[in-house]
């Protein structure tokens, strides 16, 4: 099945969003973008509950626009999950199921039996989004809508309940559109990544290409590549560009760059660090010199800043504590910093 | 400062509490229970009470009908219109009952052209049951529109959205989700009206001296007998109204 | 379907909507503006202007100096007490105000130990510039109330606590935050009160026939001399009422 | 300064928060918790914004309990930031410096000279945290409470605001609490944690004790140790105790503890994993082989989860891409899993 948004566009008093274009197909599509980006209004357009000042969605061919929100055959989960209080878990999905025998599927394949006459009030957070999920499940909508679901959970609840969700969405034939502001919840759901910023498309494509090869700096930043440096294009040659950023020649397996001027762009988890006196001097390349000004625990990594001769920004590596406590870091130490070629991304420098 | 700060509001709160309170109590140590109960059979009281009553029911009927609608139209909508038509429910109450009384007049008074012709047909507009529940409805049903919009409101648009992409039509979402979560607020507006329509005074004053609504009645007692007479009634009216507190609450 | 409720929505509401605007339009037709204007140079119409302003001035003034301390205790309280104290300040907004006006009379009515000790001291309570404002501050004053008690719980708490956590007391957090944020709220309930005060009949009736208010004034002008007498008054009232509904909003 | 809680309890209906005893000393406890865990009522206490049933809030010296919020001398940044919406930026500073010249250096510190004018809701939610937080600071606080103040924002603010206040809070000599839901802020950010549960302190230590030892099953799966297994102690030498969990001999490093039946804790950061036919034999220690049975991409790092012989729970460890990207991993491939015995925590059974 096929979802189709052309051209669609929406003003509110001072935030105007799209225009829009976007063809989502059967699996994940994650919408990724701050808060106030439109990744809402996205969702309420297709299901119905805001009409476009243009444009046109089509579902399989069928045009949604104009028709009312319980006409469309789109499934909603809202953020705060929006169970109706005066009936009890199977209650509500009985509301939307044609027979009790659904109810039970249902149930079972969440794992929400033990709590179906609990009144929405009572459950956690947690059991109030599967129940919403089966509610929202039980119509056997032709595309699924999630609205940050996980937002308001613990983080160990969110991880579990967003593994199952991750093979729940495995067992759909049917487009689903997450939408989150969280960069991992959306490579870890979704299949593709589309970023959104201000009412925009900001960059749409397979997970892993955003995070890689995020197309501009507001992508890289919100993906989490946080070094970013201006060099220029030296040389082309058979395993890539040679590009320059200050003093250092840097050899990438990029090939397809125009430009001159552009921005390197280095996952922090892709930069690769060293002893500064290591006995191995055979990968000069992409090789320079580091001196630790901070670095901070997140619990299962550490994050490195060093000051190298490129200035500001400094630049950042994210190790696992077992490589942190092996190189014995402290404020002060002086690293060898290698960065594989592969790990170089390179933007067009829009400066 | 704390104790500063608690201290004027018992000590200022506590003097308008007793202000609203203490005249109540007072009136029923005036009259021995029996004295009234006694004077509950009075021809006068029970053709006033039945009146009252179902004038009362009617017109809170006409509010609860023509108002529930508006009142979740005034919930759900925004903008310039939604203020406008807000500001026209509020008139009413923000009118004097007196002034309610007359404009009321201006359209079925028995010198108007509505008036001459209901006259005429054999269903006068006023000095008749139809008066009062005229003055009643114009007065009391605001209080209707308003609080049911309040109650209306807060029931999440969400949760209606989520009932129609669930497949559910408007009315099927109304019957089912709406109108169940705004019940307590509904019948706290319908309650509210009731004691309004049955207390009213100034306007049915105006439209409709005879039949005798209980607040009539009062006055007239106190006019022609003197204050003791109309306790009774007014005990009455009190109980209406504390059963009316403990619903709203 | 979408159609149907919006149809039910303007036609129920509509109905509603004219009940409420054509009479008041209808009372501006029914008299020429020049003949109006004309008539309210009556001494008797100045006289119970006069009296009307004044007396619904000191009520509201009384109603706000005893009224917003306990408007605010309402916002920030919770529990038994709370709902209690609400509930007696509801009281004189659900009881009729004739009613209202025989319980005052049960205190200070002119046979009461009050109401005579008060005679004989020179300053009757009864059909005095006394009793109106006695008879306006029981009916009005909780309007105040209620509307402060709102205002102040749309200031959140979290704010007072933050200005007390720099080091700020109760009364600086109370001047420099908590009212400055609720004085929009503070100034509706001013307006409501005032204009339910100056609109006061059934009470003012019982306890302070004179002097003239000007709603009394409408009723014994309709009385004695006929309907368009009552016209000048309720026209000065309608245009009170709707400076009102400006200012609510 | 010190601030020292003994014996402190409230309770709220359903909620029984404490008895709760804990010191603070200078530097930054983290707090760290599920919502409704008693975390924000730890902060109204000590703030004066609540009394409690019973116990006592010393400060160097000084009993709190009982002195109304306005003489506590302790500085709360709210959650939500509490900005007072009719005054400027700069007029909230005012309110509580005073001198002018105390707002433009907490201005000049904090980085908001460029929007002391404007009113706090057209402020950004960074701006508006950094105003709310110059405001407390303003009093020159003997105590710093913070409420989460990092959660409504987005990612990338996120990370820079947290970073800022890392270095802004080593500059301040006082005890500081922050209050968090999130693991990696609170060892981000603390130097000690405190961890709380159902109104209760379940763990508090250095971040990395924490983060490394947890002392409870809670503890270990809200910090991501999420490799839990249940084994029994077969030997104890000079390198530490031998363990056995399932039909695996694991050496550890760790040599206190008394009993015999343990639960192993292994953080996912710390597995190592190979391609199945490493060619060194020589690290046969610790070595164990799985199967993948899924992995989730979570942009800086994957999680792979391994089916053992250990069963179920399966194996999780998590890797950098470029270690990822090396082992060709895909749904089955086999590894082999290493778990260095430095990387080994045990904890009592309390099975």
């Amino acid at each position: 099945m096929t979802l189709n948004l052309s051209d669609l566009s929406k003003t509110y008093g001072q935030f105007k969003f799209g225009p829009f274009d976007l063809r989502v197909e059967d699996g994940v599509l994650a919408v990724l973008g701050p808060s106030g980006s439109g990744k809402t209004t996205l969702l309420s357009l297709i299901a119905g509950i805001t009409e476009p000042d243009s444009g046109s969605i089509c579902l399989n061919g069928r045009e949604l626009v104009g028709h009312p929100l319980e006409n469309r055959d789109v499934g909603m989960v809202f953020q705060e999950g929006a169970l109706f209080p005066h009936m009890t878990a199977r209650e509500n999905i009985a509301y939307a199921a044609t027979t009790a025998a659904r109810v039970d599927g249902l149930a079972a394949t969440l794992e929400i039996e033990d709590i179906l006459n609990r009144s929405p009030p009572v459950l956690s957070g947690g059991e109030y989004q599967r129940v919403a999920l089966a509610r929202t499940l039980a119509t056997d909508p032709a595309v699924l809508l999630l609205d940050e679901p996980l937002s308001s959970l613990d983080t160990p609840i969110r991880r579990r309940l967003r593994d199952e969700l991750h093979s729940l969405f495995e067992s759909l034939d049917i487009p689903i559109l997450y939408v989150t502001h969280d960069q991992r919840t959306a490579t870890a759901l979704g299949d593709r990544i589309a970023i959104v910023r201000d009412g925009m498309l900001e960059q749409v494509g397979d997970s892993s290409t955003v995070v890689e090869q995020p197309a501009t700096e507001f992508v890289a930043r919100f993906t989490g590549n946080e070094n970013l440096f201006e060099g220029s294009v030296i040389e082309h040659s058979e395993q890539g560009v040679t590009v320059r950023v200050g003093d250092v020649e840097l050899q990438t397996a990029t090939s397809n760059i125009g430009q001159s001027d552009i921005t390197v762009c280095i996952h922090p988890s892709r930069v690769e660090i060293k002893p500064s006196r290591a006995p191995d001097d055979e990968q000069i390349i992409n090789t320079i010199t580091g001196t630790v000004t901070r670095w901070l625990n997140e619990g299962s990594e550490y994050q490195i800043e060093m000051a190298t001769s490129w200035g500001s920004p400094a630049l950042t590596a994210s190790v696992h504590p077992p490589v942190f406590e092996r190189l014995t870091i402290d404020t002060g130490t002086e690293l060898q910093i290698m960065i594989p070629p592969s790990s170089i991304h390179l933007m067009p420098n829009r400066g | 400062a704390g104790f500063g700060w608690l201290s004027v509001t018992l000590l200022f709160g506590g003097v308008l509490l007793a202000y609203y309170i203490v005249p109540v109590g007072s009136l029923f140590l005036s009259v021995p229970p029996t004295e009234v109960l006694g004077r509950m059979n009075s021809p006068i009281i029970v053709d006033a009470a039945k009146t009252s009553v179902l004038s009362a029911s009617i017109s809170t009927l006409i509010a609860t009908v023509f108002g529930l609608p508006l009142a979740y139209w005034l919930a759900r909508a925004d903008g310039a219109a939604q203020t406008a038509v807000l500001g026209i429910v509020v008139l009413p109450l923000v009118l004097p009952p007196v002034v309610g009384g007359i404009v009321l007049l201006t359209v079925f008074g028995s010198s108007s052209p509505l008036g001459e012709a209901a006259i005429a047909a054999g269903f006068p507009l006023t000095r008749s049951l139809a008066g009062v529940i005229l003055a009643q409805t114009f007065v009391a049903s605001p209080f209707l529109v308003v609080t049911a919009k309040v109650a209306f409101e807060r029931v999440a648009q969400t949760l209606e959205y989520a009932s129609r992409s669930l497949g559910k039509s408007r009315w099927h979402t109304a019957r089912r989700v709406t109108i169940p979560l705004a019940v307590p607020g509904i019948v706290a507006g319908v309650t509210l009206t009731f004691a309004r329509a049955i207390g009213e005074f100034g306007a049915t004053m105006m439209l409709a001296y005879y039949p005798r609504t209980m607040p009539v009645q009062i006055w007239v007692s106190f006019i022609e007998l003197g204050l003791e007479n109309a306790y009774p009634v007014a005990i009455l009216l009190v109980g209406i109204a504390g059963v009316t507190l403990l619903v709203i609450n």
